[in-house]
């Protein structure tokens, strides 16, 4: 039984380090084999434990080994399998293997194949460690590690300064969360004196009050790594950027996985959290405010896979919504379905700029439909389960949000009308993409199109987008509901017609008055537009809120003639240095003379404190 | 009567080992350290360990002392060499390690005051030695003999003489 | 009196003394450095397999073996480690050597004289034995630095290091000769019971203590009286250096917990003192001298004295009766994983062997691009700096949590921070190897061989590393069993 | 012959005396083989506070111990009269001050 969990993150782990260790010797399809076949096995097991699950829901905790005890501290390598991890797992290594299928085929010519699968099996090993953690230390190693891969992955075309940079940004500002994580653990620790989450979860309910100082710091220490690693406001500047890594990366880690690990977080700790509403409640407007701020970025952008980005942030955005009104089993709802159809809408923007030339641009595409229709057929289930259109997977988990949100005591309402209104942005920028991309006339024509390695996972995310509403989640007695929430029938319909309405007016903007070009570059005429197409100009703003004043400090550091702070520290460390390097003169005399130095100072401390 | 006589041997002790380590000439240094170690056994033989003594004289004196002077004659320094140590046995040199020095046997005086100990008075033979080497001491004695094998192989395989070639460093 | 002692209990010692005799009448019989280095791995392994299944009678006790040695787990531990440090260095030596034009018998034949003298280290218990067992490991020594016979500074190394450690084997006798003088006993824990009856007062014996400790923390070069250290490094051949920074490094440090441990010397005047300042130098000193050294071995020289100011913590940690256990299993938790990490690191040096004739002058710059050339290689330098450093997920992470634990369960405030100042400027250092490894190989190309065996030693050098820094806990809850 | 009663701090001054002149001569003199005879006398030193030491409890051992510091100042001198040798050879100098190839 403990093999085969440690097996699941194991499997992808080995594999990964087979990679890196003989990666220029084992051929490509050895290296396809080694790197979608271990998380493929990994899946078979994961849907072994979900069966299981799913016919005794029993918790099982599994000790693998001690790391270490000492003194009063003492750290596990165990796991923890309940209903939301075998969610959580199959999602992980169910989308992840499809994923990996189709690199097969989209990476094959990339001169770095074997290192891809690495950094991305590891990835999933990592992911799924942070999942299945029984203990927080192990969790937070899981979170370092999907953060490190990230890392890798974002600048996996390392040749191009761009994406160094780009990758640098996505971990410095997750780094600003992880700090605080820590933080919070270290809070955890102090307080309650254990990080295992289970007796953690114990000793919070018995010695905390609720909304009392510590659950409070605590939990909004937490909130802040969840923020930075799920690209929720104010930390979710790296994520469109983050987009320079290839394609079924960003499928697999910018949507449909890694960044909803701060969702995973807030849930698996829901019950620090209700001890916290004030952090409850900073959750659901988090999640509100970057829902409408993503959502409206997203109108108006042109590059396809930074739509989807802004779309991503916008999505989880909703599961914080959900989670900061308590509705946590529809947040995971939302996390799963929001993994299928985005991974497959990802995909489908990878098999789009892999049979176009890697042109990534919507207004140089048009009329799609017709040259790659399995691609449209993706595009337009993705997108209608984006849009949460009746009947598709999206629109189970979305109105179920929003009607939670609506139930919500006091805010409720204000929530819901702005989900509301999120919704119906989705809609419009969803089927804007659809429009302008798959109809009208041809700007560039596809070279290829996509072999079986690709079609066959876009097909099957098709099935899971379009049924995956149906499926119902075990996730009784792991999260606290109530059920599905009652609400008046015309709450009901307007949350149902909404996104139909933006439907229509996408129709009306992008197929019947087809702009007759493509707008300027840097992203429409008016203002506005340019202000929506720079999300909201946040990157502009912290630009002049942190880095301009920092880097301004930093020159009139260098300017100073009289001391400055920064250098002040490397100098003063240089300055011992010197001092004591200057002391190295080689003269064996010299070391005599040090050595009877120290003995008379030895012997001068016995001296002083002799009686 | 004897006792000032223990103390005149290590006043004699302390002076020449003074004279020898502050000689230009390496060959009159030694012969003033074998003085000083023939005044230590002389102490030894007052102390009440006639063995030790024994040894000190043989070992000390006689073997150690014999390889200085065949490297002082292999090395074979001459005049210049007596003249350029005299150089370096410049005033300006001692200030630092003359100061250190008495420093460190100020904070010795410091220390050794008068506990009215005394040492026993009686003598430990040879016998009672060589019981104790060989009793409890017996692993010493076998890695004393390791030790002087590492000596012997390190000093045979550092002293045997190459012929240089060019290409040294 | 003739000791009726199981001698059996000390098989390394004696199949390390044996093995040396045989080596040398083979020698003397036929000279041929492949077969030297044969027997004398022969010998090692023999003497590793027997601390490893010689047990003491009763785990955990221990038991003297006359009055000079104690056969106990810890003695066990160490002569386990040792021997195989010592088969490491003899393994780097193997392609390091052919370089030199002195011929190779004697080189191994010392080596294992020097593992000899590290291993009684580990079991002594009495000045004797401590004295013989260093002095034994140190005039080896100073023949294994001084052997490039061609190459002068390997000479100039030699001679620092012997006049130096000369020295201070002298205070380390003078004050083991005060202490005798003291207590009457030359035996550790005898030397303990006769501190109450000491007829010479408490400074003699206090001072006779720090004398002993500073001999001791000479060999382990820990500031201020580490200056020889960088040079010696510097001038001997890679393979002693990797024995010089491990094993001669550990070997005294166990003697030491020994001495201190059994002697119970804590409650001296200005002893406890003495090595809380010795360990904040030493961390402070050794890393801010790394900080912008270019040559790699005096770099790891320095972060050696670095790493003795860590370990060195553990005495002040030990001074309160209460915490005495949790410091000496930090201490030899933190000896167990700076071992293979030190020999690791040294290891990558011996075998890039640029000039040939003990020239191994390796700057970090030379180090570029190795990630691309040698991934294998990479990958160890990469473990053994990052387990230096003490990330998570290596022996060297475990080791200094220990340390860290130690002093705090002891709320030794200025230790805990030169301990962090001293681990956040080692970073940097660490970091600056990996990242010029990382970077566009460099113009003039360093070379290596390194063939199946050395890529095996290399395999399971890495794989240790990370071992202990994944499951440490039964290396723990053995050490546990010592104190 | 009996030993004699002398006060045992006497005895431990005076080796503490020769151990500083040894120390003293390590830092004063720049020839090596100089050096070496500082190290004898201090190695000396220690031996004879084992002798007084062993002369106060009436024990072989101090004789024992210095038979062993002996073999150490033996052992020691061999392989340093060695290397004297080779620096002379290599360096053509014993002044240690200019035997400094080795240094930062």
């Amino acid at each position: 039984m403990n093999l085969a969990l440690a097996a699941i993150p194991g499997l992808p782990m080995l594999s990964a380090t087979l990679l890196i260790l003989f990666g220029r010797q084992i051929p490509r399809s050895l290296g396809a084999v080694l790197g979608a076949g271990s998380v493929g096995l990994s899946a078979v097991l994961v849907a072994g434990q979900l069966l299981a699950y799913l016919d005794t829901p029993t918790v099982v905790t599994a000790t693998l080994w001690t790391w270490m005890s000492v003194a009063d501290f003492s750290a596990a390598i165990a796991f923890h399998i309940d209903g939301l991890t075998v969610v959580m797992m199959s999602v992980i290594t169910g989308v992840g293997f499809l994923i990996h299928v189709y690199s097969v085929e989209f990476m094959w010519e990339d001169e770095s194949f074997s290192r891809y699968f690495a950094y991305m099996n590891l990835f999933v090993g990592s992911m799924l460690l942070l999942v299945m953690a029984d203990n927080l230390l192990l969790l937070f190693l899981g979170w370092e590690g999907v953060g490190m891969c990230s890392y890798l992955l974002v600048g996996f075309w390392y040749k191009n300064p761009a994406n160094g940079a780009a990758a640098r940004k996505a971990f410095v500002v997750t780094r600003v969360g992880d700090a605080l994580m820590a933080l919070g653990l270290f809070v955890l620790f102090t307080d309650l004196g254990t990080l295992d989450i289970q007796p953690l979860l114990l000793a919070a309910n018995l010695n905390w009050e609720v909304g009392g100082t510590v659950p409070v710091l605590a939990t909004a220490l937490l909130l802040g790594g969840a923020v930075g690693k799920s690209a929720q406001l104010p930390l979710h500047t790296w994520l469109p950027d983050a987009m320079a890594g290839p394609t079924p990366v960003s499928a697999l880690i910018h949507a449909a996985t890694m960044v909803t690990a701060g969702v995973y977080l807030v849930a698996r700790l829901h019950g620090l959290f209700l001890l916290a509403p004030a952090t409850l409640t900073a959750v659901a407007w988090v999640g509100l405010a970057t829902l409408l701020l993503a959502a409206s970025a997203a109108l108006v952008q042109q590059d396809i896979k930074r739509i989807l980005a802004y779309s991503t942030i916008s999505q989880i955005g909703y599961m914080f919504l959900a989670l900061g009104v308590g509705a946590f089993s529809f947040g995971i709802f939302h996390l799963m379905t929001h993994a299928f159809f985005k991974a497959l809408l990802f995909l489908g923007a990878g098999a789009v700029s892999h049979c176009l030339h890697h042109e990534l641009n919507i207004f140089r595409m048009g009329g799609l439909r017709t040259r790659l229709p399995v691609v449209f057929l993706s595009f337009l289930i993705g997108s209608a389960a984006l849009a949460a259109l009746p009947f598709t997977a999206g629109f189970y988990s979305k109105d179920g949000i929003l009607l939670s949100a609506f139930t919500a005591p006091g805010i409720g309402p204000w929530l819901w009308a702005g989900g509301l209104l999120g919704a119906l942005l989705t809609s419009i920028y969803s089927f804007r993409l659809l429009f302008v991309a798959f109809f009208g006339e041809a700007q560039t024509e596809p070279d290829r199109k996509p072999g079986l390695p690709m079609a066959i996972p876009l097909l099957i995310l098709c099935a899971l987008s379009l049924l995956g509403g149906l499926i119902s989640q075990p996730l009784d007695g792991v999260l606290p509901d109530a059920g599905h929430p009652q609400v008046p029938h015309l709450i009901e319909w307007i949350s149902i017609g909404v996104p139909l309405l933006g439907v229509a007016y996408a129709y009306y903007a992008y197929i019947v008055r087809r702009p007759s070009s493509s707008p300027a570059e840097a992203g429409g005429d008016s203002p506005v537009e340019g202000f929506l197409f720079a999300g909201w100009r946040v990157d502009a703003l912290y630009n002049l809120l942190l880095v301009t004043p920092y880097r301004t400090l930093a020159r009139w550091c260098q300017g100073e003639p009289i001391d400055h702070f920064y250098n002040g520290v490397v100098s003063l460390n240089r300055l011992c240095h010197r001092g004591l390097a200057a002391l190295q003169t080689g003269e064996l005399r010299w070391y005599a003379t040090t050595f009877v130095i120290g003995l008379i100072a030895v012997v001068a401390i016995v001296l002083r404190s002799a009686p | 009567m004897t006792v000032l006589l223990f103390y005149l041997t290590a006043a004699l002790a302390v002076f020449a080992t003074v004279v020898a380590l502050t000689r230009a000439n390496a060959a009159h240094a030694l012969i003033y350290l074998i003085l000083s170690l023939l005044a230590v056994a002389v102490m030894f033989f007052m102390l009440g360990a006639p063995f030790a003594a024994a040894l000190e004289v043989l070992i000390y004196a006689g073997a150690i002392m014999v390889l200085f002077v065949f490297v002082i004659m292999m090395l074979n320094l001459g005049d210049a060499g007596e003249e350029q140590e005299r150089g370096w046995l410049d005033a300006r040199l001692w200030i630092v390690p003359g100061l250190l020095t008495t420093v460190l046997l100020v904070e010795m005086l410091l220390v050794f005051g008068e506990s009215g100990v005394t040492t026993s008075g009686h003598s430990v033979s040879p016998k009672e030695v060589g019981i104790s080497l060989y009793g409890p001491y017996v692993l010493a004695v076998e890695l004393a003999s390791m030790l002087l094998m590492a000596a012997l192989v390190g000093a045979y395989h550092v002293a045997r003489r190459f012929i240089d070639r060019p290409g040294d460093i | 009196m003739t000791p009726s002692a199981d001698f059996s209990l000390i098989m390394p010692v004696i199949v390390l003394g044996v093995g040396a005799t045989a080596v040398m009448l083979q020698v003397a019989a036929r000279r041929s450095p492949e077969l030297t280095r044969f027997s004398t791995l022969l010998v090692l392994i023999a003497a590793l397999a027997s601390s490893v299944w010689i047990g003491s009678p009763e785990p955990g006790i221990g038991q003297a073996v006359t009055p000079l040695l104690q056969a106990d787990d810890m003695a066990r531990l160490f002569a386990a480690l040792f021997c195989a440090s010592a088969a490491l260095c003899v393994m780097l030596s193997r392609d390091y050597l052919p370089g030199l034009s002195d011929q190779g018998d004697e080189y191994y034949l010392l080596l294992l004289l020097a593992t000899l003298g590290a291993v009684v280290l580990a079991y002594a218990s009495h000045v004797a034995s401590l004295l013989l067992g260093l002095e034994l490991m140190s005039v080896a020594l100073y023949a294994l630095i001084a052997y490039p016979s061609r190459v002068a500074p390997a000479a100039e190394a030699a001679t620092k290091y012997l006049v130096l450690s000369g020295g201070a084997s002298a205070t380390l006798l003078f004050g083991f000769a005060l202490l005798y003088a003291a207590t009457g006993s030359l035996a550790f824990p005898e030397i303990g019971a006769g501190l109450q009856s000491a007829t010479l007062g408490s400074a003699v014996t206090a001072i006779a203590t720090v004398l002993v400790i500073t001999g001791v923390c000479f060999k382990l070069s820990a500031a201020p009286f580490h200056l020889w250290t960088p040079d010696v490094y510097e001038g001997s051949p890679a393979p002693v250096t990797a024995f010089l920074a491990t094993v001669a490094k550990a070997a005294p440090f166990v003697a030491l917990i020994r001495f201190l441990f059994d002697a119970q010397l804590f409650d001296l005047p200005g002893v406890v003192e003495v090595l809380g300042v010795l360990a904040v130098l030493s961390m402070l000193v050794g890393n801010l001298l790394a900080l912008l050294q270019r040559n790699v071995k005096r770099m790891l020289a320095y972060s050696s004295i670095a790493h003795i100011g860590y370990a060195l913590i553990i005495f002040t940690v030990a001074a309160d009766p209460v915490n005495r256990a949790l410091a000496g299993e930090a201490a030899v938790f933190y000896l167990v994983a700076y071992v293979p990490t030190t020999i690791a690191a040294f290891g990558l040096l011996a075998l890039v062997n640029p000039g040939g004739e003990g020239q191994d002058h390796a700057e970090v710059q030379d180090l570029s691009g190795l990630f691309w050339r040698d991934p294998m290689l990479a990958i160890l330098m990469l473990v053994a700096l990052l387990s230096l450093a003490g990330i998570p997920l290596t022996a060297g992470f475990i080791g200094k949590f220990y340390l860290f634990a130690a002093a705090v369960s002891g709320s030794h405030w200025v230790l805990l921070a030169a301990l962090v100042l001293g681990s956040a400027i080692g970073i940097y250092y660490y970091l600056r190897v990996i990242f010029q490894m990382s970077q566009k190989p460099a113009e003039h190309e360093l070379t290596w061989t390194m063939d199946g065996g050395m890529r095996a030693v290399a395999l399971l050098l890495t794989v240790a590393i990370l071992g202990l820094g994944i499951v440490p806990q039964a290396l723990m809850e053995y050490i546990r069993g010592m104190f | 012959m009996d030993g004699l009663l002398i006060p045992l701090e006497h005895v431990l001054l005076v080796a503490g005396i020769l151990f500083a002149c040894g120390l003293g001569g390590l830092m004063l003199r720049r020839n090596l083989l100089f050096m070496l005879m500082s190290l004898e006398v201090m190695l000396n030193s220690a031996a004879l506070a084992f002798i007084a030491a062993g002369a106060r409890w009436q024990e072989a051992d101090g004789q024992v111990m210095f038979l062993l510091v002996l073999t150490v100042a033996a052992a020691e001198v061999a392989v340093g009269l060695g290397l004297v040798l080779q620096i002379q050879r290599r360096y053509r100098t014993l002044d240690m001050d200019a035997v400094t190839r080795l240094q930062e």
